[in-house]
């Protein structure tokens, strides 16, 4: 049944270690140790399976079935281990920050906190390995309501109603498009399976591709496309390493993952490309880009502002695989992973920059920088990152997805890339350069008083990262390898 | 010709009955008159050759109903409140049911039709037949006891969880637990003893 | 009612014969109108009749509670217990054809036995249903009686 | 020896005994009057039954239908008893819910019922089990009625039964008695103008003789009073006015049973005159249900539905989530397609498990807590986590999220309504549920989130009915993770109905 | 015209029968005392019973004892069979029904529902 063993492991250990701290409740520092120990186990477990991947195999694992040709089933890919990966990898850092963020901010109920982040991290690796649709959906559904606890964790009637709007829409629309689009999608091929090259084509008429990709589309509501985007800033009431993990890498890239997932492997970039049912997309993409940015500079609530860049960023990929060609897929594909470091380094410095001064405004941080110098500089690398300026990672994502709106022969896309590009320098950068040039804010004589970094937990993290941002742009052929394994169009180039 | 005339003057006899059980405030009354009505009834299934059935509802309608329901009485109330509540729906939906009827009721075959299908299917079987098969005269206990014995069997399953669930209603403290009268708020308290 | 000597006496006049009428009603239902629940509503009326004059304790020492609800599960089992007979003896479920030499014959007890079942059944649930009526009217008998 | 010629009377026999096991242990019940040995009896009964449902499930679906000629008459003369893949599918689920609802009645009914009247409480529900299995089982139409009757009145005394603890109990059956018998008569006018118009009370005989007749009205009003007879046992809308209070103030255990089995068989009932009896060849017929029962159906998911969401309780909400329920079911009858026919039958008996276990989950809540309202509950899954849990996991079934088994009944009503072209019937379907989510989540942010009351006594739980909740819980989601044999079924019953054409997800 | 005689004679009964029944269920639906709901389930179903009974009526036939005379035509006994048994449904329906208006007399005080709403109204404020 099963080639590796480390393939269920990544999804059952962090489960167990759910378990551990669930037992571990009245004892917090055991029940962190649990809770970091596990994300590293489960980081060396997939680590585990990329040797073999790269080698060319494909380990799968499939449990029972439950429809007529669909099982609960598992297959490990280059862009599913690619995913699992980040998210497991990230988990580790967040989780050290978490212990941190958590204790300096004395906030209840942590063992739940621990519990549920571990039970989105199984549900995130589970989508990142799902080798069919429905058990893609089953492990979206598991993650959405996972982490529904982990939004609603302060339990104010704000956090409810956060929490709430967070998950109608992202029920909502993986009920009312995803389901009935998978449904649809079963019932024109008999299967769920993804496959290269795609199942649809010769099963489904070209005119209803367009319609069937839309409900995939809308209904992969964790890709924050316009209009479905309100969950993710409404999501930004919960605690900060919650948005730094769960919006910056396992859900919202849960979303975009399941979208070059359906693009690549239930469309075919070249089912897509002759048909041309994602031109509307491409449009629809670009749009939300350069909305959400316009919207991001108008907030002065740093979560928030990072929240729509985020909804920005996530359109990246979307407009990856809606072009249709292999540059595309690629820069999507890596969007993800750079995307995912650079912003969790923000959100960690936005909650560190919290902690240190319970301040949440943009405007409130003016000569902070000279305050917490390593975190405005992790902020401000991690910008960099998001921007896609060299030496960091972000920059070759934005290189390939540059390359592609020209493969696709669609320029007034990459004008799009590049005016949002300018958008992000100053929406971004802006904060760390008032932070580092500004004169103080505090009141106007004692300015922050004795104020300085956040504790080590929470300033260590996010400078990792944003060293991790600056490793990729030399590295980036690591990824680049993974990822050039994904079967698009015209095979490899 | 005289037999129609019997009829119709049951049938009139029954909707006055009917009509006077609607207005009847007087509870007592009213239950004399549902006996009564019971009684009228009988009257007319031995019109329609159902002398079973008639003594049936003859012992049922105008005794043990009749009987019960002046017990129900003694325990409940003798006269019924004013009607305060609107009569327009209720009217509606009568209406509306008994056209429904009286539609379904123009393709019926004719009264007496001995040519219906009720008269041409399974019955003729029965006619022939019981004399021999069950040996006894009366077609109906044939049926009854016999042919249709597993229902016979369920009616007197009926009986019985009547029983059951009158004793299991009546034998039970006089009271609820946990009632007070007048306003209270629900549930909790049942349970905690106060009252 | 129990200063009402006229009524008490008729009531004694009269109660043997509904008796015996129910009776007759139930073991004649193969010939004429009538049959089981015809009976047990008569003999019911008989005892209800017996309870109304001389009250429910004396009739509920004629016939104890015990027996009354003894009999409410028995009439239904001798039903049931009639299906069931035909079953062991190797026939459906109510065919009453094996119970006698020939199929006719096994028709009449088989009728018989389940008309009696009926009979038991109705009476007993009738009365009971009319002593669960009258014993919860005040100042009549009290819950340990029955 | 004597254990193969057990085993051979047993198989004759099979059918009728399915119903005669709880029929005459019922009797039993009330001579043996010590509450424990009528527990036993009844829940002995219960298994059996349940231990033959299923045998003849498996036989049904080797050897195809079964029939049994009571008192050894032939139809149409005599009754028969009609084993076939609709009903054999049906059975077991009726008596499997009775065999889960008796062990959870033990724990919960000492609340309610006084001690020397318990065995007359499981002698009333050995009742409804018997006229449930009696209605679902039999081959005549007649019949139908005597054993519904058997089970309505035995579960108007069931939901009274709640009086001991809510008064208001009374008034729901009394409310119950009048519609049921409403509804019961209108029943017995539909079979009346059915018997006027063909002369005869045999299912398949009168479906022979109705597909030979050209439908008249005297049919087509045998058809409607059918209809709005057996609508007012389902609680179709807008017929459902007794249902919420009945639900609400019986006892647990009565709610669960009840909630699981007595409107499925009624909507069973229904499924086998639309399309046994009546076969909707009549244009008549078959416009009725696509415009009226149809539309009520859906007009019924969403209007019940919102309605749950302003429930104050527990209890009442479900009830009002299982009238939105029904309207799922009704949809997919009345799609008259094999695919949607199958997908009404999969969702009945997943609905029921999972229905049966919510309403466990929630005696349970009510039993430690006294109450069922969600205002008294603030915070109460800090405290009960496990039985929270439970009612979390029947939530989501009732929403239609994954591994649960209402996915898979959504899956298969939205297949069958694509299927079918009927792409607003699927929108709607999955739109709709997020209005399951609406109640479901009042109750997971209030249970989770709401500040605890520190004062609040919780008592003990008895064994006895959190094994029996959970094993329902396990069963249902069992239903959900591996669907293929209640598929299989419901696609097999489809195709019997409707044999020309194949059902969902084949 | 002489078939419209012959079907309004052929059905009158029925008819009346109908309005009987649409009396009965009147009364149900329109009254707010619990027993004179019972009543009107009663009039409700008797009249049911007579619609029965009335369409296995033979026109010269008797009732359907055999007297052993040949060709001697009987009224159909089915009806009566089905008849029996549902006037036996109804007396059960009727006991319970009373022993329900017993006990919720006990409990509230009142069988009228209006009286009883109003209870419930004040019992549970919104």
């Amino acid at each position: 049944m099963t080639d590796h063993i480390a393939l269920p492991l990544s999804i059952l250990i962090p489960l167990i270690i759910g378990l551990f701290v669930h037992m571990f409740g009245d004892r917090p520092n055991q029940r962190d140790a649990v809770s970091l120990i596990g994300g590293i186990v489960t980081f060396i477990m997939v680590g585990w399976l990329l040797p073999e991947v790269m080698a060319g195999a494909r380990p799968s694992a499939s449990l029972f079935e439950m429809l007529p040709n669909v099982s609960l089933a598992f297959r490990v890919e280059p862009l599913g281990l690619m995913f699992a990966l980040i998210a497991s990898g990230l988990w580790v850092l967040t989780t050290l920050y978490a212990i941190g963020y958590m204790r300096a901010n004395g906030e209840t109920d942590q063992t739940r906190f621990y519990l549920f982040f571990a039970i989105a991290i199984s549900s995130a690796i589970g989508i990142a390995f799902s080798a069919n649709l429905l058990t893609l959906f089953i492990f979206y559904e598991a993650l959405t309501l996972s982490t529904y606890p982990l939004v609603a964790h302060k339990g104010t009637d704000e956090a409810r109603k956060g929490a709430r709007t967070y998950l109608v829409i992202l029920l909502g629309t993986s009920i009312c498009f995803l389901l009935p689009a998978i449904i649809w999608t079963y019932g024109a091929t008999g299967t769920l399976d993804f496959e290269p090259g795609g199942i649809v084509r010769g099963h489904l008429p070209p005119a209803f591709a367009p319609l069937l990709l839309a409900l995939f589309a809308f209904g992969i509501g964790k890709a924050a496309l316009m209009p479905f985007h309100r969950w993710l800033p409404a999501a930004m009431v919960a605690p900060t390493p919650v948005s730094a993990l769960l919006h910056a890498v396992a859900v919202v890239k849960a979303g975009v993952f399941t979208m070059l997932k359906v693009g690549v492997y239930i469309f075919g970039t070249d089912y897509l490309a002759e048909t041309g049912a994602s031109v509307w997309l491409v449009w629809l993409a670009g749009f939300t880009i350069l909305a959400a940015s316009i919207i991001a500079m108008t907030k002065d609530d740093l979560k928030a502002r990072l929240a729509y860049s985020t909804v920005s960023q996530l359109s990246y990929v979307t407009l990856g695989m809606a072009l249709a060609v292999q540059s595309g897929v690629m820069g999507g594909a890596m969007q993800i992973a750079m995307h995912a470091l650079g912003k969790i380094t923000l959100f960690m410095c936005a909650g560190g920059i919290y902690v240190a001064t319970h301040k949440t405004k943009v405007s409130e941080l003016d000569g902070l920088g000279r305050r917490m110098p390593f975190t405005f500089a992790a902020f401000a690398i991690g910008a960099l990152s998001i921007i896609g300026i060299p030496p960091t990672g972000g920059a070759w994502s934005k290189f390939y997805l540059m390359l592609a709106t020209l493969d696709a022969h669609q320029q007034v896309l990459l004008i799009v890339l590049m005016a949002s590009s300018l958008l992000n320098v100053i929406y971004l950068l802006s904060i760390p350069a008032r932070a580092f040039f500004l004169p103080e804010a505090g009141t106007a004589l004692r300015g922050f008083g004795t104020l300085k970094e956040a504790p080590l937990l929470c300033v260590l993290p996010p400078c990792l990262t944003a060293i991790g941002t600056i490793v990729l742009f030399f590295h980036a052929d690591r990824i680049y390898w993974l990822i050039a394994l994904i079967p698009t169009a015209g095979g490899h180039f | 010709m005289i037999m129609t005339l019997i009829d119709l003057a049951l049938i009139l006899a029954l909707l006055a009955t009917a009509v006077m059980m609607i207005r009847l405030r007087n509870l007592f009354a009213m239950v004399m008159l549902a006996g009564v009505f019971s009684l009228l009834s009988a009257s007319l299934f031995v019109a329609l050759d159902a002398v079973d059935v008639a003594f049936t509802e003859a012992a049922v309608g105008g005794g043990i109903s009749t009987v019960l329901m002046l017990g129900a009485l003694a325990l409940t109330a003798r006269h019924e409140a004013p009607i305060r509540r609107n009569q327009l729906v209720p009217l509606g939906v009568t209406i509306a049911t008994g056209a429904a009827l009286l539609y379904g009721t123009a393709d019926l075959p004719l009264f007496g039709d001995p040519a219906a299908p009720v008269h041409t299917h399974v019955a003729p079987y029965y006619l022939a037949t019981a004399p021999k098969e069950i040996g006894i005269d009366n077609f109906v206990t044939a049926i009854l006891a016999s042919y249709r014995g597993f229902d016979t069997l369920g009616e007197t399953m009926v009986v019985f969880t009547a029983g059951v669930a009158v004793l299991f209603l009546l034998r039970s403290a006089r009271r609820s637990r946990g009632e007070v009268s007048g306003p209270r708020d629900d549930a909790p308290d049942a349970r905690s003893g106060k009252v | 009612m129990e200063h009402h000597l006229v009524l008490r006496v008729v009531s004694k006049l009269i109660i043997p014969p509904i008796l015996l009428f129910g009776l007759y009603v139930q073991f004649h239902g193969d010939h004429g109108a009538g049959g089981g629940f015809q009976a047990g509503v008569i003999i019911a009326v008989a005892f209800i009749l017996y309870g109304l004059v001389f009250g429910i304790p004396r009739l509920l020492r004629v016939l104890p509670w015990r027996f009354i609800r003894a009999s409410m599960a028995a009439g239904v089992l001798l039903y049931a217990g009639t299906g069931a007979a035909s079953m062991l003896m190797g026939a459906d479920y109510l065919d009453y054809a094996p119970f006698g030499a020939t199929p006719v014959e096994g028709q009449h007890l088989g009728i018989l036995l389940v008309e009696l079942g009926v009979g038991i059944t109705v009476a007993s649930v009738m009365l009971a249903i009319f002593i669960a009526f009258a014993a919860r009217l005040p100042s009549q008998i009290k819950d340990e009686e029955w | 020896m004597i254990a193969g010629a057990t085993a051979g009377f047993i198989a004759k026999h099979l059918p009728v005994l399915v119903v005669l096991v709880p029929l005459m242990a019922a009797p039993a019940c009330l001579i043996t009057g010590n509450r424990h040995a009528t527990w036993a009896i009844a829940t002995l009964a219960s298994w059996t039954s349940f231990a033959l449902t299923v045998a003849l499930f498996i036989r049904v679906a080797g050897q195809g239908p079964l029939s049994y000629s009571l008192g050894g008459w032939a139809a149409p003369f005599g009754i028969e008893y009609r084993a076939d893949a609709l009903n054999a599918f049906i059975l077991p689920l009726i008596a499997g819910i009775a065999s889960f609802a008796l062990p959870y009645a033990r724990g919960s009914i000492g609340r309610d019922v006084e001690p020397r009247q318990q065995n007359l409480f499981y002698s009333a529900l050995l009742l409804c089990l018997a006229g449930l299995l009696g209605v679902t089982i039999t081959g005549d139409v007649f019949n139908i009625f005597v054993f519904l009757e058997i089970s309505s009145l035995a579960s108007y005394v069931l939901v009274a039964a709640g009086g001991g603890r809510d008064r208001r109990a009374f008034k729901a059956a009394f409310d119950y008695l009048i519609m049921g018998t409403i509804g019961a008569s209108f029943f017995v006018i539909g079979i009346g103008f059915l018997y006027m118009a063909t002369g005869t009370l045999n299912i398949a005989d009168l479906a022979h003789r109705l597909a030979t007749a050209p439908a008249d009205r005297t049919v087509r009003m045998a058809y409607g009073f059918i209809l709005v007879g057996i609508g007012l046992k389902l609680a179709m809308m807008p017929l459902h006015q007794w249902l919420p209070n009945a639900y609400s103030y019986a006892p647990p255990a009565v709610t669960a049973f009840l909630a699981a089995t007595a409107t499925k068989v009624s909507l069973y009932v229904l499924i086998r005159f639309l399309y046994t009896v009546f076969g909707l060849d009549d244009p008549f017929e078959a416009q009725t249900l696509k415009l009226l029962v149809m539309p009520l159906g859906i007009i019924g998911i969403f209007a019940a539905s919102t309605v749950a969401i302003f429930q104050n309780d527990i209890r009442r909400m479900f009830a009002w989530s299982s009238i939105a329920q029904a309207g799922y079911m009704l949809t997919g009858i009345a799609l008259m397609t094999p695919q949607g026919l199958a997908a009404s039958l999969v969702n009945i008996v997943n609905h029921g498990l999972t229905k049966g276990a919510l309403f466990m989950a929630v005696g349970m809540l009510t039993l430690a807590t006294g109450t069922s309202r969600l205002s008294d509950l603030r915070g109460i899954g800090r405290t009960m986590p496990w039985t929270m849990a439970a009612i979390l996991a029947g939530g989501l079934g009732l929403i239609g999220v994954p591994l649960t088994a209402g996915f898979i009944s959504k899956w298969a009503l939205v297949s069958a309504a694509l299927d079918a072209g009927q792409w607003w019937l699927a929108g709607a379907v999955l739109l709709s549920s997020l209005l399951a989510l609406g109640y479901v989540w009042r109750i997971v942010e209030t249970a989770c989130f709401g500040k605890a009351d520190e004062t609040r006594v919780i008592e003990p739980v008895p064994l006895a009915m959190v094994i029996p909740a959970w094993g329902l819980l396990a069963v249902s989601l069992y239903a959900g993770v591996q669907p293929a044999l209640i598929m299989e079924g419901a696609n097999a019953a489809a195709r019997s109905l409707l044999p020309h054409l194949t059902g969902v997800g084949g | 015209m002489a078939d419209l005689i012959r079907s309004i004679a052929g059905h009158y009964n029925y008819w009346m029968f109908v309005i009987l029944m649409m009396t009965g269920l009147f009364i149900v639906v329109s009254r707010g005392n619990l027993i004179k709901k019972i009543a009107g389930l009663n009039i409700f179903q008797t009249s049911v019973f007579l619609f029965y009974i009335s369409m296995g009526k033979v026109t010269g036939g008797t009732a359907p004892v055999n007297t052993g005379r040949a060709g001697e035509v009987y009224s159909n006994p089915l009806p009566h069979v089905l008849i029996l048994t549902a006037i036996v449904v109804g007396i059960a329906t009727t006991a319970v029904g009373l022993a329900l208006a017993v006990r919720i007399k006990e409990s509230y005080g009142s069988i009228e529902e209006d009286v009883i709403e109003d209870m419930h109204r004040t019992e549970r404020p919104a």
